[in-house]
């Protein structure tokens, strides 16, 4: 049963982890809290499900849903994040927030406020070891999210805009500088923070066979919690953030009870953050200068 | 024939003005160093040049075309090439990451990687390391890092920003070396300089800026003798 | 006496020395200059008195204190204020307000803290501020918004914030930096009119007519070192001080 | 300040529709068509225009028409206040049908109470929201009676029970109470051997640890308190571990569309619901009606659920109760009559309507009970229960 | 008035006591997301005394207030070593958990939510806001107000002036958990009932919402801030279901195009005339 619980664990952690990956580019290269992500991360279900009961095949669909996710994010960029350089830190906070009423309330109005099925895409084909179950869905989603996440490892260590990537994270000045175009980057960023959101979006709708317009609060602020436990700014970071949020909620649902799990989990970000606030893996902030 | 020219650049940092006015010229393989106490604006000239700080006027000419309007990543790309103030290493990069940044503009990795090899060539100390982070390099190393990754961009006209700034007397003396070496293979250097001695010895011709203006110019054995320099420097009375 | 005493002090960031093993003293009621080229640890010197960085050796003696190991929050109190390189006012503050907080020293009680002195007409405290802004001719924008001001009021208004604190020694950091020859003389005016009070004055400079109108004791930097001391003139004929500042071909 | 008088003002002169007609007889009725649970709610207003306009076309009542004003509240206890209090005190409003769910009820019952005006819920089933309120009415039946009707079913029909476990969303708090006290108490009425209870969050997706927990337990019934989005979700990963087990719920997830949302899941699942359309003529013809203004409407759903059904017997209860409280909607009687409306209402019993004969105890309805099962994909009607 | 208005009324008056309790530690550059925890330690403090203990509205408030005063400055403390976007994260997780440990504690009801026997009029609530506004615009004429912006402006500088800078936010943070738990004993009182799931990280949000709209440079932002919050979705009210996508909107181009807030010093100064003498 502990293995089980484990199993279940780490699919839940798959899904945190990518939308965790999405905060963390935002907030480590842009220092930006990006509260539009949950709803992209619902964008990614919803769209991709409307696209579905319209009959459109489900490639289309889920092109579809990363397409209008990327597009949304081009405009949080344009509207939310741009003309807010330079006032205070947290205002881009109110209107990244205002999309993700903006998204759940137009969700809402075209489906509605129930959790809708998302058709089963594949088979319900389950591998079965003894006692234990893995769905071959979760399977495939949890591999689908650890390539994407190694992928985008791989990205930002060894190619060129990866290069400009974490030169912006660590200065943006210096970014400038070396002529970095700000102009075309950070728009992709925020296109590539979108797609991460929005496929953890649909392995979450293929995987749970749900959608609904408020699907993503839960997760997305699972996701920053984990973002944070593991190290802001930091994809493994977020990698190892995903991995113990999710099972720290599936073994406090197995042992003590599914209402300690906002205890458990946001008690570990609480105290994560008071004894060592850069997270598990990550750089403490330097000291200013005068 | 003027290689590089900037022609009555203004500007402004909200209400005070940075640069008023002020108008340079460098041939093609020349060193020009620009001169002046803190606060006159020579930072400001460089970035303004590089296209990092915007200029409210002025018009700039580049090696024959008008690059007033191009945005840095422009400016670099056709050759106008920074090396900051304080160097400013990405030092959660790597050594060669940081050469690597400097090419981004660049298609070409067989090439790039050529010229890479050549640097470590040339600096052993950033060889020897390259996969550590850049932050593990001294002062003086870092400075060599910075003139590599400039290197790397292909530059025209390399812009040097204080590059002796908080470096032990041996390396500042490496740095001009290096200075005078890549300029005798052909590059064009606006050099920016706090040691006065050192940058005049170097430059075949100078510019001296006092709150944002020219105050003199000229070739720098003239400069070097006016008393207005030592005054400007020292404060000493010229008798 | 001297108003500040520093002795052996040291200091490096990641390996690098910024202060090394400095000593100086700084007479009382007359103005110190502390000169020498940029990276030369002039103000990381302002950084390690005023506590923002803890010292790595040395002692500091501010008005006969040990404040070595003081913390920042308190070394106020022993009567050493600054002013700083990039002017840090407090931007979302107007003028008055940032004399205001310039005060805080003498109006240090809770009940100073709870006191709705902005009702209180003529309040001692806003008098005090206006009072200072006068005397140096700035009454006229004690209601601006900081970042609304010209660079060279922004500059003598943090001098005024530094000289409510009712501080004995004032640490400057390029007071005359930036402003135009008008301003200058106005703040050579204020430093002046600040030394007939016997206020203790530390000046990092750049500009040596200005050190040479003020100052009577010059202390050079270079490398975190000291590498002259005494008057200005007595410096200038310094073989080394030439070589820090205008580098000569023979070194290295 | 002078912004906030002005600005008040301007709301308040938006929003205040036309006031009643002199001499009609006027509801007021507390919409939930935005918020949670827009889409439970929002077919309701169909059938309660629906039921207004068979009235009022058979001649209204004691002469008089019968006028509903409308209020949404978002599903928000704080706005289902300001509705209660606009309907008391500025529409004179005879009666409310509404509000929807418990928190609103919780915060609109005591309201209701110091304004003298009766309210009567087609929603909220917690146990025990009418206690202590002389004006709060509930045309739904107990969860507890609901469920005991359903394992009574069970038993007669020897279904196999021999062992149970008890699950339930624990932040819900109808779910809850079914969970820990409901399921236990019949398990023990009916003899089910309890082997252990599961909780689960209102909001969670991902019930696969609360399952393998279930796998362990191997019950034959799963009592289930949880609103439908668990029950779907918990079918569907019971049926991916390959658990085999009855789950048993009461009326919180009788949704009209479950097993379609269930997709081949859920197989058995058992409820007990006081709505199903295929009871008798009535029923049967209510389910036309309304399919044929829901999609004229546009509306995603149109087949009625519950709620539908309840709200449109609501407006018939208000339309007996008036008729027997006489009723004039006169603007100086308004206090007597609202006093006399409520009165009527609890005095209510056995009253023919769409979902069968309705009586009031303690401000609760007392009605049949349907108990419907899932069979192929669709729900099946098992038993009629006759309240006792 | 009208009982629509009285409605409305009251809904706005605990949207600006929340609005004020976010403010203050704002006003020191402290982002709280986690008010909602704060406002049900005072809903639950109070309510627990006047149901159980028998207490009147009155002292059960104040100790209700007290004790999330209390709660905020022991938390506070630990929880204010972290900055900037660590510090809104901790407070968002803080709200986060004491929301939950409600929904654990039985004694007062756990997740069947909690009646409140007394009840608190209208007429109630509005005075207790009056109080909130006046006593948060009393403390803006003092030193207390003038360092909360001074350490948001520049914490060294205000240390190297003197200031504790750890203790005015430690008070900001506390004044502001007890304004948000005085709102909680209040809204207790009011609607008669309490589930720990209306204390939900949107209840946490909106007032940050309203500050920020409202602008956090003057005293007056957070009122005009949840004025327009509460008052704008019943404007809307006629658009039915595309109120609150209107009014998403509507946040998104506002804030594009004045990015301050709405009410801003160099607002009142167009307004003010030129003050003569020292007055401020």
């Amino acid at each position: 049963m502990l293995t089980q619980q484990i199993v279940n664990g780490l699919m839940l952690s798959a899904i945190y982890m990518l939308v965790a990956v999405a905060f963390t580019l935002a907030i480590g290269v842009l220092n930006f809290l990006n509260f539009s992500i949950p709803g992209l991360f619902m964008i990614g279900g919803m769209v991709a499900f409307g696209g579905l009961r319209l009959g459109l095949p489900w490639p289309l669909a889920f092109g579809g849903a990363l397409g209008a996710a990327a597009l949304i994010a081009l405009a949080v960029e344009r509207f939310a994040y741009r003309p807010m350089q330079g006032s205070d830190p947290e205002t881009p906070l109110v209107s990244s927030l205002g999309f993700l009423v903006l998204l759940e309330n137009l969700m809402l109005v075209r489906f509605g406020s129930d959790q809708q099925s998302f058709p089963a895409l594949l088979a319900d084909m389950n591998l079965r070891f003894g006692g234990l179950v893995i769905g071959i869905a979760q399977l495939i989603s949890m591999a689908l999210s650890v390539l994407l996440v190694v992928w985008l490892s791989w990205f930002l260590s060894r190619t060129n805009t990866g290069r400009q990537i974490r030169t912006v994270a660590e200065s943006r000045e210096t970014a400038l500088l070396m002529g970095v175009n700000m102009g075309t980057l950070v728009p992709r960023l925020f296109v590539g923070s979108a797609l991460l959101a929005s496929s953890a979006g649909l392995l979450f709708a293929v995987n749970y066979q749900q959608v609904s317009p408020f699907m993503g609060e839960g997760v997305g602020f699972k996701g920053v919690a984990a973002m944070i436990v593991g190290g802001m700014g930091s994809i493994w970071g977020a990698v190892l953030g995903g991995l113990l949020i999710g099972l720290v909620e599936v073994l406090t649902i197995s042992t003590v009870g599914a209402n300690f799990v906002n205890i458990s989990a946001y008690g570990l970000l609480l105290l994560i953050l008071i004894l060592r606030p850069q997270g598990l893996i990550g750089q403490p902030p330097s000291r200013e200068k005068l | 024939m003027t290689f590089l020219s900037v022609c009555d650049l203004c500007v402004r940092y909200g209400r005070v003005e940075a640069l008023s006015g002020v108008s340079l010229s460098l041939r093609e393989g020349e060193i020009v160093t620009v001169l002046g106490a803190n606060g006159a604006g020579k930072s400001t000239l460089l970035r303004a040049v590089l296209g990092a700080t915007p200029s409210q006027s002025g018009s700039m000419i580049f090696n024959g075309q008008d690059v007033t309007k191009l945005a840095a990543h422009e400016r670099i790309a056709r050759g106008i090439v920074l090396v900051p103030e304080g160097r400013r290493i990405a030092i959660s990069l790597t050594i060669e990451e940081n050469l690597l940044l400097g090419a981004h503009l660049r298609r070409d990795m067989v090439q790039i990687k050529k010229e890479i090899e050549g640097i470590y060539e040339r600096f052993p100390n950033l060889g020897s390391r390259r996969n550590l982070l850049a932050s593990c390099l001294s002062g003086g190393e870092q400075q060599m890092l910075a003139i590599g990754r400039a290197m790397l961009a292909r530059p025209k006209v390399m812009m040097l920003d204080e590059p002796s700034l908080g470096l032990s007397p041996l390396f500042v003396t490496k740095v001009f070396d290096l200075i005078k070496e890549l300029n005798r293979d052909g590059l064009s250097v606006l050099l920016v300089e706090q040691n006065a001695g050192k940058a005049l010895a170097v430059a075949h011709s100078a510019t001296v800026l006092e709150l944002g203006r020219v105050m003199m110019s000229g070739d720098p054995q003239t400069l070097a003798a006016d008393p207005r320099l030592q005054e400007a420097y020292l404060g000493e009375a010229s008798t | 006496m001297s108003a500040l005493v520093i002795t052996n002090l040291s200091k490096s960031f990641a390996g690098v020395q910024a202060i090394a093993d400095l000593s100086f003293e700084a007479p009382k009621g007359l103005a110190t200059a502390l000169i020498g080229p940029n990276g030369a640890g002039k103000t990381t010197v302002f950084n390690l008195v005023t506590g923002v960085y803890p010292v790595d050796a040395g002692t500091i003696l501010a008005n006969g204190i040990d404040v070595t190991r003081m913390r920042s929050r308190l070394r106020i109190g022993t009567g050493v204020a600054r002013s700083f390189q990039n002017i840090r006012l407090m931007a979302h503050l107007s003028v008055l307000d940032n004399l205001l907080v310039g005060q805080h020293i003498r109006a240090n009680r809770l009940a100073d803290l709870l006191t709705p002195y902005r009702l209180i007409p003529g309040h001692r405290w806003k008098r005090d501020a206006l009072e200072a802004l006068d005397q140096c001719g700035l009454a006229d924008f004690a209601h601006s918004a900081v970042s609304a001001l010209p660079y060279g009021v922004r500059k003598r208004v943090d001098l005024v914030r530094a000289t409510l604190a009712g501080a004995s020694v004032l640490l400057l950091d390029e007071p005359a930096a930036g402003l135009n020859p008008t301003e200058t003389n106005a703040l050579r005016d204020d430093l002046k009119a600040l030394k007939a009070k016997g206020v203790t004055l530390v000046i990092v400079e750049h500009d040596m007519h200005f050190v040479d109108s003020i100052c009577e004791h010059v202390v050079v930097l270079n490398f975190g070192q000291k590498i002259a001391e005494g008057t200005l003139a007595q410096v200038q004929k310094s073989k080394a001080v030439r070589d820090a500042y205008l580098g000569t071909e023979e070194e290295a | 300040m002078k912004k906030l008088p002005i600005l008040t003002l301007a709301v308040a002169a938006a929003l205040q529709t036309s006031s009643a007609l002199a001499g009609d007889l006027v509801l007021g009725y507390m919409m939930a068509k935005s918020g949670p649970y827009v889409s439970l709610a929002n077919t309701n207003e169909i059938a309660v225009d629906l039921a207004v306009e068979e009235i009022n076309k058979k001649g209204g009542i004691n002469g008089k028409m019968i006028k509903v004003v409308k209020f949404d509240t978002s599903g928000d206890p704080k706005q289902a206040t300001t509705a209660l209090r606009r309907f008391a005190q500025d529409d004179g409003v005879l009666g409310v049908i509404g509000p929807f769910s418990s928190s609103e009820v919780r915060t609109t019952f005591p309201v209701g109470e110091r304004e003298g005006v009766a309210q009567m819920s087609m929603a909220s089933s917690a146990p025990g929201l009418t206690k202590g309120f002389t004006y709060g009415f509930r045309n739904t039946t107990d969860e507890g009676k609901v469920i005991e009707e359903v394992f009574a079913s069970i038993k007669a029909k020897n279904l196999p029970a021999a062992t149970g476990a008890s699950v339930f969303a624990s932040d819900d708090v109808v779910s809850k109470s079914i969970g820990t006290a409901v399921i236990p108490e019949m398990f023990t009425k009916f003899n089910v051997a309890l082997k252990g209870s599961v909780d689960f969050q209102y909001a969670a997706f991902d019930l696969s640890p609360q399952v393998a927990q279930i796998k362990q337990m191997a019950p034959d019934v799963v009592g289930l308190g949880s609103p439908p989005e668990g029950a779907v979700n918990l079918a569907k990963e019971l049926k991916r571990q390959g658990v085999n087990t009855r789950i048993v719920g009461g009326t919180t997830i009788a949704d009209p569309e479950l097993p379609k949302r269930m997709a081949g899941a859920g197989e058995t699942l058992t409820i007990g619901t006081t709505f199903f359309p295929e009871v008798n003529e009535k029923t049967r013809a209510f389910t036309a009606e309304f399919a044929k203004r829901a999609t004229a409407a546009g509306l995603p759903r149109n087949e009625p659920n519950q709620f539908d059904a309840s709200v449109y017997d609501i407006v018939y209860l208000y339309a007996e109760a008036m008729n027997n409280a006489k009723a004039t909607g006169d603007a100086g009687k308004l206090k007597q009559e609202r006093e006399a409306v409520r009165d009527a209402l609890a005095k209510i019993r056995n009253l023919p309507l769409l979902e069968g004969a309705i009586s009031f105890t303690d401000g609760d309805a007392v009605k049949p009970v349907y108990i419907l099962e899932v069979k192929s994909g669709k729900w099946t009607l098992l038993d009629t229960r006759m309240p006792k | 008035m009208s009982g629509y208005l009285t409605g409305v009324l009251v809904t706005l008056c605990f949207n600006i006591i929340a609005a004020y309790a976010v403010y203050l530690p704002m006003a020191a550059g402290q982002l709280n997301l986690g008010i909602a925890g704060f406002m049900a330690i005072g809903a639950y403090a109070a309510a627990f005394l006047t149901n159980e203990m028998g207490w009147s509205i009155w002292p059960a408030v104040a100790v209700g207030s007290a004790s999330s005063c209390i709660i905020g400055l022991v938390i506070g403390i630990p929880v204010l070593r972290t900055h900037g976007i660590y510090l809104a994260m901790a407070t968002f997780a803080l709200g986060q958990v004491i929301a939950a440990v409600f929904l654990n504690l039985e004694v007062v009801g756990g997740a069947a939510g909690y009646p409140v026997a007394s009840y608190a009029a209208p007429a109630v609530i509005f005075m207790a806001t009056a109080g909130v506004m006046l006593f948060v615009m009393l403390l803006s004429t003092t030193r207390f107000a003038l360092y909360l912006t001074s350490v948001k402006s520049d914490s060294t500088v205000s240390d190297l002036m003197g200031i504790s800078v750890r203790s005015i936010q430690a008070a900001a943070f506390a004044i502001g958990a007890a304004i948000a738990g005085f709102g909680g004993a209040l809204y207790g009182h009011s609607y008669n009932f309490i589930e720990a799931q209306h204390f939900n990280v949107m209840l946490s949000v909106f007032p940050v919402l309203f500050v920020l709209f409202g602008g956090t440079q003057t005293v007056f932002g957070p009122l005009v801030g949840a004025m327009f919050f509460t008052l704008a979705p019943e404007l809307l009210r006629a658009s039915a279901e595309w109120r609150y996508a209107i009014f998403a909107f509507f946040i998104i181009v506002f804030m594009a195009v004045r990015p301050q807030g709405l009410i801003t010093t160099s607002l009142f100064a167009a307004f003010r005339k030129r003050p003569n003498g020292g007055k401020v």
